[in-house]
């Protein structure tokens, strides 16, 4: 049987790779593909609390819905504003989109 | 007293200005119009306010108090004594005559008064006016604050936007920061009396009435006596934090100034007074020398100041600080004389600055000079204005028969109780000031008229005419009948007397 | 070492993999075809922990849509995406640290934690997980308002997606 | 009727000042309206004075007419009138030179309105002082009077007015900084300023305690010289005399009149007034040194007349030669209190003040007359004008005389009778100001020299320059200062009945 | 009306006629003179009757007429505190008081003569200056010249003016004379002191007349200063300035034995000199004597009116008046004395060399003035006042007589038309005697009177009493002087008398000289009547033949004024040789010199210290005029007022100026203003720009920023919380 363990730390290492890639990765695209691998480990986790926890209270698997539904939103909004910026400054590197600078 | 007079006086300029921005901006006059129709009900009713206010019974009255926020204590409680009544009054004054001086006149090249958006001017000028008047009748902690920090806040616009070209930026930036860092020292300190008085008396309340009684331990007073004195006194121009002042003067529009020397620095004084002196007494006694040091500097320091000054206006504004000292120096005193005197003299010198201001916005507007050398002969184009500087000048160097004489008298005698040496020091002043005032009516008024000005200069409105002959009529009217406002002060005096522990 | 056990470390690796893969190909296409797989992976871990809906869910938003999405997004934005300059930016090493500093942090974190070890309970008979999970979702009593909030936001984003993309000439 | 029989003082007080509001609302331009109209209301003053001087009753002591209003109660001040026989003279002095000194200013013909008006507060300003029997209200009038009269000659002056004027108000407004303190400090000491319970309060102090930290002895010498630098420039005493001649040569006729006849008056009146009651001791102490300052005044005076050119000048330091034996007088008086010596000489301090200013006012105008004519006042310049002007040159000789102090003619009674009173005081100073009385002939015949006697000036004589001679309006100035000043000066027992009596009772 | 009543009027008529003249009647020439001399008449009159009735009055010294004193100016306390004036008319001032009438009575008639009233304005006559002669066109008039025309003297442009000056000058001497106190009698002396200034400087156009005029007013006023002085010491040192009260013997007695303090003078002593030095002015005693001579530039009238009649008279009668006071103290009289002596000498010697026919009197009558002091001095009171009398008479005659002189010599310049011929020099005379009898006649009589002429003239008696008093009482000094004094008198009389009247005419226009009208010989003849007659009443009892047959009245009357008689000195042979001998030695003597001199030039006596008065006039101005100006104008005014006071005025401004600019400057811009002001913004915004570089706007640095900060709390937290 697998113990809780083993899903939290392959969560943890999924968000590491998640996060080194968010950290890292120039293309604003790969960051937010990063995004996505944290948010997937996220999902994991609620998973397996639900499951190792109480089964009868269904709040992890909710909460991974609603998360879906975040990630989705933020897909598409991230992915419009990249493509915007895209369209005004001709690129998708996150080093030259500086433009919160004061 | 069921019509609740002091919040309609209170909220009249807030509502007037949301009346204002209503209109289409192109629609001068008519915000003009309505600027004007609720000055004169303010006034009108602050009249009313201060005839009805009955001498004999003293203490507050028009009382009214409404529930805010209950759980902190919050409540909006309003109410006049000796003291404050006056400022309603003074306030009242300064508003109609400010929007008088406003109108203007769009003479093609003259554009005195303020032609560029008038609407935003007057909405922002009644707000300013209605945080001054909630501060004056406030006699809830936090609503003072709250109507302080209104008050304040409007001076930045009105100078950035409709000031002096030359220094705008500067002075409102440099007004803005020192109130409101005077104000936040000072709410520090109002917020560890709350707490105190929570602690002490184990009910939150910012009424001040119930702060009278919470029994603030003598060294808590004197610890945190300065911090709100000082706090609020920034604003009325105490020495050595007097220097926005003279720049702001500068800078803002003729009817800002009006205010802002005329009422705004009343507002400091008096909430220094109210918050300062009323709720910490011990630590008032304990300190007075300090703020009579800073009050006798400034009486001197401003005067001579504005006697080497050769622009008109910060000749007024140093003037100003000069006076306000006198109004420090009278607090400082904390007996009957002196606190008579500087309450006199908070309504005496409100009147004589707006004045002033007035008649130098009239000069400028039209000659597009301040400097002193450069007028002359101004008599012969504005006589009515003329006579009116005359009269305010007069004030201000304290000649008997008007105002000024009846609330600086009673402020040196208040020094002499305390300490003789102060009052002569502080005296030199008074000839110093004679000596510019006369010095700049001659130069400005009765000098040569430069032949650039020679059919240039057209004579001050109508308007303007009303505007100065009110002034003058309350200087005038003061100065031969003391009665006129004297008893009333009385009555307020006395009950700081009492808070300070019947000296 | 049950048969369970052996089939999650195999999905494991498998999803670590690919993962490693999205953020480290050159190729953005390659990085989001890698995506699909890490997330296919954690799908079969969904289904591993007996969350069938949340399974049948990954597979079909996040494999069907989010993934799409973004392969058009790439695409969209490819041309000058070739090979121009380094994928990783300047300072991808501290990145690295930190993210394995995360790591050991959450390891260790997880270590002190009492229920590490705790095994999974028997799901009881007769119990409907997709339908618990739809009257959770639905029931006032429960979660309508998250869910509710979650919809809106979903609104709010593809207005905002559409109003950003949008094209305006001027 | 009867509200006039009971406001009798204020009615002159405010009478004036009424009349000035009034011509604010006449309408512009009509300077000959505002010229009778001033007239017309300067005239009820002098009336109502002469209506109380008659009703004086000269025997009993005090004060009487006294009305007292409230005014300024927090500080215990209070709107207290009443005149003795010592204000009574100086009020009738003014009410009758406002009236002479206007019909004197019928020639101005600039910015009437404003002129009139000023005069008017002028008069209020200087009654007030002469009637105020409350320290506070007799500080208000003081300072009021100076005003009106900066402007006068900022405004209507010669050519080098701006100096004059400036240095007019500074000067005195400087001087009087003093007497506000320690009026100030009065008002402290005693919550009111009412005169009457001043002399007896401010005496009885213990003069061993300390007040303010100081010993009272010492506030209180303090307080007198705040006083009598206050009273002393606005005589002038010497060395604070300065102004004076710059102002009275720069104002215009009219003002050099006020000027002279009255305002330095208050200084004079604020000697005797409030000074001798109120510091007995003080005064005592220091009336060698106010004698000395007389004296010098005196002295000084009329060597500085003598070197004059100017021929206004020349009157206007005559005042400062003038005023220095009123001040002697009060010298004396101080030194040797309650003596009958005393009482002569403060008589004659008194008359003099009166005399002075007939014969002073006279001067000034006369100066102006012929400036007007002439539009210079250098003594260089004129010359041998005694037959193209014969009445003008008669005139110009009698009230020469007049301020001369010729026997017959009423300064010599003032003058005598300091001398007399001051003599068995102060005998040095008596004798040494004595210089002064001969030289004040020189100066005065060195005027009338130059001006009337002496090869004629052509240049007057024909031609567009011609000197005309004195007109109606300008002799019916003269005629009541002349016949005063004979009256005076043969039957003064009339004014000196009622200076007499005050200052028996007073002093 | 009661003698009392009469007193108080006597002085009016002459002002009244003065309000008259210049308020109303001053156009009018005929009306004026008329007022004016009618006036004189009153007072005239007036005099008379109160002179008779004086004379009726046994023991007038002791109850003289006046009646009571009314109060006059209140001071003090009580009534009797008032100062009162009276009138008093005691022998002493009886017999001034009919001098005085008589005298201005002549005056105010010669004055309508000298006047020329009655003469045709002149063409080019000019107010202030002498007449210059009229042309008039010939009608029927027998001496035809040539041109058909003729010039005769004209009218004086001022004629009104000028009597209502003499109107005034009367009064003032009348109320001098009646007063019974101290200071009204100053009130006429200064009154007369004003009529002499208008009245020298009456031809005010030359400025030598104007110069007069004012050397005149203030050299007396400097004696009148001094006076007051001394009637204020007076007057607080007995509390009455009434001469009633203050010749009474405790008062006197006092005074007398009172030390004053100062030069160890009793308080009498010092009030006397102090007064004296009024007379010293008034009376042109030396050293004050400059003025008199100048004061020769008014009308001869004027000059007879002051210098006979009224004002130096007025001079000597106060010092009479005061005798009692003054003889309390020694020391004061040796002065009286001493001064009165050496100015006779002086002033004689002086009047030996002048040529002005009036300088020469002027001279002669402060010396006879001189001769008066002195006889006061040494304690002649009686024979003091008869000589103030009797001098009074021909001295007043001499002027008049030499004015006489003068306007006949003026017509003979009229006739001649030249003006340069200066008709007041001695030296242009000769010879009028045949041209005008009557002047010359009365004139002689007066020359005579003057200097003494034995037995006949008046001049004789009164001397001769002065010297007789001072050999008497044995002041051989005085006695000796005044000797020397009368003789030099007797000396420059004849020396006048001969070169004026006698031997020929030395001009032209001293043979156009002409006889003048009746309105100026009548007065001539009148007061030479008195000159002669009027000794006769002081004839001494002792006086060898003449002794006796008539009484001494004069003696037993004014000797009445004083409280203890003063009994007449006993005879002496010395005394009267001694003046008969300088009279008449000094009348040949004169006479023997000059009766052939003809021209300054061949006068000896042309000394120049002498006919330059000693220098007199130049040392004064030197000493005391000049340096006087210098110090009003350089010292009091440019320096004390206009440098050093209005300098340290002047210092404030500036000072002001500088504080104030120098606290915005220094104090209030730099330091509260940026320092403190600006300087605290500055601060906030120097640290917000080093802030600045956080913000580089990277996601990825602001995540990593934030993932370090987490860490670093997590780790902060697990190892101080957990571990």
């Amino acid at each position: 049987m697998v113990p809780l363990s083993w899903y939290l730390i392959f969560a943890a290492a999924l968000f590491s790779i998640g996060l080194f890639g968010v950290l890292s990765r120039r293309n604003a695209v790969a960051i937010l593909l990063g995004i996505e691998l944290m948010l997937n480990s996220v999902n994991i986790n609620l998973a397996a609390f639900w499951r190792y926890g109480d089964v009868l209270q269904m709040t992890g698997q909710v909460f991974a819905i609603i998360v879906f539904a975040v990630a989705a939103a933020e897909v598409a909004v991230g992915l419009a504003l990249v493509i915007s910026v895209y369209r005004r400054r001709n690129t998708v590197v996150a080093d030259e989109i500086n433009m919160m600078k004061w | 007293m069921n019509f609740p007079v002091l919040s309609v006086i209170t909220f009249t300029p807030m509502v007037a200005a949301v009346l204002i921005l209503l209109l289409p901006a192109q629609r001068k006059n008519e915000a003009r119009a309505v600027a004007l129709a609720a000055a004169t009900f303010a006034l009108i009713l602050s009249l009313w306010t201060y005839f009805n206010y009955d001498q004999a019974a003293a203490g507050y009255q028009f009382v009214e108090k409404y529930n805010w926020l209950p759980v902190l204590g919050i409540s909006l409680h309003f109410g006049v004594d000796g003291i404050s009544m006056p400022l309603v009054l003074l306030t009242g004054v300064v508003m109609f005559t400010g929007v008088l001086i406003s109108w203007g006149d769009d003479h093609p090249h003259v554009m005195a008064g303020i032609q560029d958006r008038p609407r935003e001017f007057f909405a922002f000028l009644f707000i300013l006016a209605s945080g001054v008047l909630g501060v004056f009748v406030s006699l809830d902690l936090f609503m003072l604050f709250f109507f302080y920090e209104i008050a304040v806040f409007p001076m930045y616009l009105l100078i950035v936007i409709w000031g002096w070209i030359e220094t705008r930026e500067y002075a409102a930036m440099k007004l803005t920061l020192y109130l409101f860092i005077g104000s936040v020292v000072s709410l520090v300190g109002v917020l560890v009396m709350y707490w105190i008085q929570y602690q002490n008396t184990g009910l939150l309340s910012f009424d001040m009435l119930q702060m009278e009684q919470a029994g603030f331990s003598q060294t808590f007073q004197n610890i945190w006596f300065l911090p709100v004195f000082f706090g609020f006194a920034v604003l009325g121009g105490i020495w050595p934090f007097h220097n926005w002042s003279p720049d702001g003067h500068v800078a803002a529009p003729t009817a800002v100034s009006m205010f802002h020397a005329g009422v705004l620095m009343k507002l400091g004084a008096f909430a220094a007074l109210r918050v300062g002196i009323m709720l910490l007494p011990q630590g008032a006694q304990t300190w007075s020398w300090l703020i009579m040091a800073f009050a006798a500097i400034a009486v001197v320091y401003g005067a001579y100041i504005a006697f080497v000054q050769m622009d008109f206006k910060y000749m007024v504004g140093f003037s100003s600080v000069s006076h306000m000292g006198l109004v420090m120096l009278g607090f400082s005193t904390l007996n009957q004389q002196g606190l008579l005197g500087s309450g006199v003299q908070m309504f005496s010198h409100g009147v004589m600055t707006a004045l002033f201001f007035a008649v130098v916005g009239m000069i400028y507007d039209r000659a597009h000079t301040r400097q002193i050398p450069e007028l002359g002969g101004i008599n012969k184009i504005m006589p009515f204005a003329t006579i009116g500087f005359i009269i305010g000048g007069l004030v201000s160097m304290g000649m008997p028969g008007f105002s000024g004489f009846v609330a600086e008298f009673p402020i040196f005698m208040g020094v002499w109780g305390r300490q003789w040496l102060v009052a002569v020091i502080a005296s030199i002043s008074i000839v110093i000031t004679a000596a510019y005032i006369m010095r700049n009516i001659r130069q400005v008024f009765f000098g040569e008229l430069p032949e650039k000005f020679e059919g240039h200069l057209t004579d001050v409105t109508v308007l303007d005419k009303v505007a100065i002959a009110v002034l003058c009529f309350f200087m005038v009217v003061i100065g031969l009948f003391p009665r006129f406002m004297v008893p009333m002060v009385q009555t307020g005096v006395e009950n700081i007397l009492r808070l300070l522990g019947g000296q | 070492m049950t048969g369970e056990q052996i089939i999650f470390i195999l999905t494991a690796l498998f999803t670590l993999g690919s993962g490693f893969m999205v953020v480290t190909s050159r190729n953005l296409i390659h990085a989001a075809l890698w995506l699909v797989s890490a997330l296919f992976g954690v799908a079969v871990t969904y289904a591993l922990l007996s969350a069938a809906f949340l399974a049948v869910v990954q597979v079909v938003v996040y494999i069907g849509a989010i993934a799409i999405l973004f392969i058009f997004a790439v695409m969209l934005t490819r041309k000058d995406m070739r090979d121009q300059g380094p994928q990783m930016n300047s300072n991808w090493w501290f990145g690295a640290l930190l993210s394995v500093l995360v790591f050991v942090g959450l390891f260790f974190l997880l270590q002190g934690w009492s229920g590490m070890s705790r095994t999974a309970s028997a799901i009881p008979a007769g119990f409907d997980a997709i339908s618990e999970l739809g009257d959770a979702l639905i029931s006032p009593d429960a979660y309508v308002l998250p869910f509710e909030v979650a919809s809106v936001l979903l609104v709010a984003a593809l207005i905002g997606a559409v109003y950003v993309a949008a094209f305006n000439r001027k | 009727m009867n509200f006039i029989d009971t406001h009798l003082l204020s009615l002159i007080l405010f009478v004036p000042a009424l009349a000035a509001v009034i011509i604010l609302f006449l309408p512009n331009g009509e300077n000959k309206l505002f010229h009778w109209f001033t007239l017309g209301a300067s005239l009820i003053p002098f009336v109502l004075s002469l209506v109380v001087w008659f009703r004086f009753d000269a025997t009993q002591s005090g004060f009487q007419f006294e009305e007292a209003y409230v005014w300024y109660e927090a500080i215990g001040s209070s709107f207290h009138l009443g005149v003795d026989g010592l204000s009574l003279t100086m009020v009738l002095l003014t009410t009758l030179l406002t009236p002479l000194a206007i019909l004197a200013s019928f020639s101005i013909s600039d910015r009437v309105k404003a002129y009139m008006m000023l005069f008017l507060f002028l008069e209020t300003g200087m009654l007030g002082v002469f009637m105020a029997l409350d320290l506070l209200i007799f500080f208000v009038f003081w300072e009021v009077g100076l005003v009106p009269m900066f402007f006068l000659i900022n405004q209507w002056g010669s050519a080098n007015r701006n100096y004059a004027s400036m240095k007019f108000l500074i000067y005195t407004m400087g001087g009087s900084l003093g007497l506000l303190l320690a009026i100030q400090m009065l008002g402290v000491l005693f919550g009111h300023f009412d005169l009457v319970r001043l002399y007896e309060g401010w005496n009885s102090l213990d003069p061993t305690k300390t007040l303010l930290g100081l010993p009272v002895s010492t506030v209180k010498a303090i307080a007198f010289w705040a006083f009598t630098i206050a009273f002393a420039v606005k005589v002038p005493v010497w060395p604070f005399h300065t102004w004076l001649p710059d102002a009275h040569t720069e104002a215009p006729t009219a003002g050099s009149m006020i000027l002279a006849g009255v305002l330095l008056k208050l200084g004079a009146y604020g000697f005797l007034r409030l000074i001798l009651p109120l510091y007995p001791n003080e005064a005592r102490i220091f009336a060698g040194a106010l004698a000395v300052l007389a004296t010098a005044a005196i002295v000084f005076g009329a060597f500085a007349a003598y070197a004059q050119t100017d021929f206004k000048r020349l009157v206007a330091y005559s005042s400062v030669n003038h005023m220095g034996f009123v001040v002697l007088g009060i010298a004396a008086a101080a030194f040797a209190a309650g003596t009958n010596d005393a009482t002569i000489a403060l008589n004659g301090a008194i008359l003099q003040m009166f005399n002075h200013g007939l014969s002073a006012a006279g001067m000034f105008f006369l100066v102006g007359v012929i400036y007007e004519r002439t539009h210079t006042r250098d003594l260089g310049k004129f010359g041998g004008l005694f037959p193209l002007v014969p009445v003008y040159g008669g005139i110009l000789i009698f009230t020469s005389m007049a301020s001369l102090g010729l026997p017959g003619l009423n300064g010599f009674i003032s003058e005598f009778l300091v001398v007399r009173g001051a003599w068995p005081i102060l005998p040095i100073y008596t004798a040494i100001s004595m210089l002064g009385l001969l030289f004040t002939g020189a100066y005065i015949l060195k005027g009338i020299k130059q001006v009337l006697h002496g090869p004629l000036n052509e240049h007057w004589a024909r031609g567009e320059h011609k000197l005309t001679e004195i007109n109606t309006r300008e002799i019916l100035v003269m005629v009541p200062l002349m016949a005063l000043i004979l009256w005076i000066g043969i039957w003064p027992a009339w004014i000196l009945n009622v200076i007499n009596n005050a200052v028996v009772k007073l002093f | 009306m009661t003698t009392e009543l009469l007193i108080w009027l006597i002085p009016l008529p002459p002002v009244l006629a003065f309000f008259l003249i210049v308020l109303l009647t001053n156009k009018n020439k005929a009306l004026s003179h008329t007022i004016a001399v009618g006036a004189a008449l009153l007072s005239w009159l007036g005099s008379m009757i109160v002179f008779v009735q004086a004379l009726g009055v046994e023991h007038l010294g002791e109850h003289p007429l006046g009646g009571e004193p009314i109060n006059w100016l209140p001071l003090g306390e009580s009534v009797d505190t008032y100062f009162k004036i009276g009138v008093l008319v005691d022998p002493l001032s009886a017999v001034t008081l009919f001098f005085v009438a008589w005298t201005v009575l002549m005056i105010f008639l010669y004055s309508v003569g000298y006047h020329n009233f009655g003469q045709p304005v002149g063409d080019h006559d000019h107010p202030g200056l002498p007449p210059h002669g009229a042309t008039v066109e010939e009608h029927g008039h027998q001496r035809s010249s040539p041109v058909g025309k003729h010039v005769v003297p004209s009218i004086e442009p001022m004629y009104s003016r000028f009597f209502a000056f003499i109107g005034l000058f009367a009064f003032g001497m009348f109320v001098l004379v009646l007063s019974d106190n101290l200071l009204t009698l100053f009130v006429g002396w200064e009154i007369m002191g004003l009529c002499s200034y208008l009245l020298i400087g009456f031809w005010y156009a030359k400025p030598s007349a104007r110069d007069a005029a004012i050397k005149a007013f203030i050299t007396t006023r400097i004696g009148d200063v001094f006076m007051l002085l001394g009637i204020a010491y007076l007057y607080s040192a007995t509390g009455t300035l009434s001469f009633r009260e203050i010749f009474t013997e405790g008062i006197l007695h006092t005074l007398a034995t009172v030390p004053s303090g100062v030069l160890g003078l009793s308080a009498a002593g010092l009030i006397g000199l102090l007064l004296f030095i009024g007379t010293i002015g008034k009376s042109a005693q030396f050293p004050l004597h400059v003025w008199l001579p100048d004061a020769m530039e008014g009308p001869t009238p004027v000059s007879a009116m002051i210098h006979a009649a009224t004002m130096v008279s007025a001079g000597v009668y106060m010092v009479i008046r005061m005798f009692p006071l003054i003889s309390l103290d020694p020391t004061t009289m040796a002065v009286v004395a001493f001064i009165g002596a050496f100015t006779a000498l002086f002033a004689a010697t002086i009047a030996v060399a002048q040529n002005d026919i009036k300088r020469v009197l002027a001279y002669s009558t402060i010396s006879q003035l001189g001769f008066m002091i002195a006889a006061l001095g040494i304690g002649a009171y009686v024979a003091a006042v008869f000589h103030l009398v009797t001098h009074a008479f021909f001295k007043a005659l001499l002027f008049l007589g030499s004015g006489s002189v003068i306007h006949g010599m003026e017509h003979g310049v009229l006739h001649t038309g030249n003006h340069k011929v200066d008709p007041q020099d001695m030296f242009n005379m000769g010879g009028l005697r045949r041209k005008m009898p009557i002047t010359f006649w009365t004139f002689l009589i007066g020359g005579f009177a003057l200097s003494g002429f034995p037995i006949i003239t008046a001049g004789f008696w009164s001397k001769d009493e002065i010297l007789a008093d001072a050999f008497g009482h044995g002041h051989t000094a005085v006695f000796v002087t005044l000797a020397v004094a009368a003789f030099l008198t007797a000396f420059y009389t004849m020396r006048q008398i001969t070169l004026t009247f006698l031997g020929e005419a030395r001009t032209k226009e001293a043979e156009h000289a002409q006889e003048t009208p009746w309105t100026m010989t009548l007065p001539l003849v009148i007061l030479a009547f008195f000159a002669v007659t009027y000794g006769w009443v002081g004839i001494p009892e002792h006086f060898p033949a003449l002794g006796g047959l008539v009484p001494n009245w004069f003696h037993e009357f004014v000797g009445g004024t004083l409280a203890e008689h003063p009994e007449a000195v006993e005879f002496s042979v010395w005394p009267l040789l001694t003046s008969l001998f300088v009279a008449l030695g000094g009348l040949t003597f004169g006479w023997l010199v000059y009766r052939n001199v003809n021209s300054a030039a061949e006068d000896r006596l042309q000394i120049p210290v002498l006919k330059n008065k000693y220098y007199f006039d130049e040392i004064y101005d030197r000493v005391f005029v000049k340096p006087a100006y210098w110090f009003a104008e350089a010292v009091i005014y440019k320096f004390m007022d206009q440098s050093v006071i209005d300098g340290i005025l002047h210092i404030f401004g500036p000072v002001t100026d500088r504080l104030g600019s120098a606290i915005r400057n220094y104090f209030d811009l730099p330091v509260i203003n940026r320092f403190f002001g600006d300087g605290s913004a500055n601060v906030t915004y120097w640290f917000g720009g080093k802030l600045r570089a956080v913000q580089t706007g990277r996601i990825q640095q602001y995540l990593m920023l934030a993932l370090v900060v987490f860490i670093g709390i997590g780790a902060a937290l697990y190892f101080f919380l957990l571990a």
